[in-house]
């Protein structure tokens, strides 16, 4: 990452609730926004900073008061860098079964990290599966830029 | 007519025609009351069908995707049909991703929606 | 494994049901007494069986219908062998808190892998977490053997 | 008389002394029971003091552990005390092992607790 020109980080501990979590993606979003993203590039990160921070919230904290969520995002005109770590037991995200085999197809859980994958150029889970990293390369040149 | 938070709805005959006040589908609390009152089409107001019309609309969660896949279920078990339309090129690439446009009938335009419900605009 | 001579093994696939892993466990209660087990070696064994049973059905495959738990058993005089695979995505055991840390004292939840850290000879998790793997040796002669 | 499925109960004066009846308490729906027959005597036959003798149980799981911290949560809410006797020696180690025999006042004999509730026997 040493390469590229953050133009905005941000670097935080956040206690273990939804809505402060979405805050502080509206704040990236912003951040993202100034930087010139749009369009599906845009979609994409906030996609992939949802779902994993509802992740770390609900399935690694379990929403305990007592455990809190450190996130880390980094913002250039070319790249996005995102990183949450919870304080849960983690998991295996390879152990997941892929929602869009015709079994599973309408289940009513288990996209999130399947959407993760798909939405961004890296995505890599620690061994534990309580901390996940990415990085979005944007593909799209917005029209007035 | 009944008060909502989350969608505002037209109706004709036993179809629902449903458009969602909200730009982001996101926070679970909202989810929760939107599937409620999606619900309660069915359940209450005897609405067989069911069109959601998603201008608007510019994100939504993994979990508002498995509140629709509760609400189609639901629908079909009335012996109706769900449709979706008007979905801006994100969130139909994330019905794609998920191959959820095998489950839901998406249709481009609510006049193609309409049309697929028998009804002509 | 190879040197003991088994007086007993068990080795199959159970639905994600607790009611159907306490039978089973039953079944390994009743080889392990045949086996002249007693006293507080048959009461760890038991503990560390029952709490990967209900780890393995809720925790690991979240009591799906879909989901299937594997149990393998195997009982000497000396020393006894249990194996629960499970369909779940894991966990890293080392991340869990300490139950008995001053703060976590009077949680009432957090106990059943500390439990079988302490009851079994040894205990070894793979790495993904849904399969635990135990061992007890025999500790005390019973009185009548 | 109250009809108890999980538990035994005599009472004297706001204390109320309870035996399991149940050899091995680890089956959840069980655990349950004998949680809301617990919290009932508290909650709705008042008792102020309960006393836990564990005479004839041969083994309990961490889920029962977790019911028994609760319990005593309500009773000491409730300004009372709860108490265990006799332990068998397993099941006591469960305690040692957990550290739960610095949260809960366990006695030897059923005899000794009562003593420690200030009731002579
Ligand atoms: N941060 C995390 N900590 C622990 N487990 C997780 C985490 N993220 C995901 N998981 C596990 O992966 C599963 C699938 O997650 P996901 O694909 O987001 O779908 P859903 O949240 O709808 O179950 C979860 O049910 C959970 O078991
Ligand atoms: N087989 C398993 N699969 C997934 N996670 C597990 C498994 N076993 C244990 N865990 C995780 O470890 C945590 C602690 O388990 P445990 O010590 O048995 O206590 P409790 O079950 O009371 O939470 C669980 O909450 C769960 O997150």
């Amino acid at each position: 990452m040493e390469e590229s020109v953050w133009m905005w980080t941000l670097h935080e501990t956040m206690p273990s609730s939804k809505e402060v979590g979405h805050q502080i993606i509206e704040q990236l979003l912003q951040a993202l926004t100034q930087a010139g993203w749009d369009g599906s590039d845009l979609f994409h990160v906030q996609m992939a900073a949802e779902e994993a921070m509802i992740n770390a919230v609900t399935h690694g904290n379990q929403e305990s008061e007592q455990l809190v969520v450190e996130v880390e995002f980094r913002v250039s005109k070319q790249r996005a860098y995102l990183r949450f770590r919870d304080q849960g037991a983690g998991f295996c995200p390879d152990e997941l079964p892929d929602p869009t085999d015709e079994e599973h197809l309408e289940k009513t859980h288990g996209r999130g990290v399947y959407l993760i994958m798909h939405m961004m150029s890296e995505v890599s889970y620690n061994d534990c599966g309580n901390e996940v990293t990415m990085v979005k390369n944007r593909q799209l040149e917005s029209a007035d830029s | 007519m009944t008060e909502r938070r989350r969608i505002t709805v037209v109706t004709i005959g036993d179809l629902a025609t449903v458009r969602f006040n909200d730009k982001k589908i996101v926070d679970s609390a909202s989810i929760e009351e939107m599937g409620a009152e999606l619900m309660s089409l069915v359940d209450k107001d005897k609405m067989k069908h069911i069109l959601l019309n998603f201008e608007g609309v510019e994100f939504l969660s993994s979990a508002a995707l498995n509140k629709l896949i509760l609400i189609d279920k639901k629908v079909k078990q009335a012996g109706g049909n769900l449709r979706l339309c008007c979905l801006r090129e994100e969130i139909k690439e994330v019905f794609t991703i998920t191959r959820l446009d095998r489950v839901f009938d998406i249709r481009k335009t609510e006049k193609e929606a309409l049309k697929a419900f028998g009804v002509d605009s």
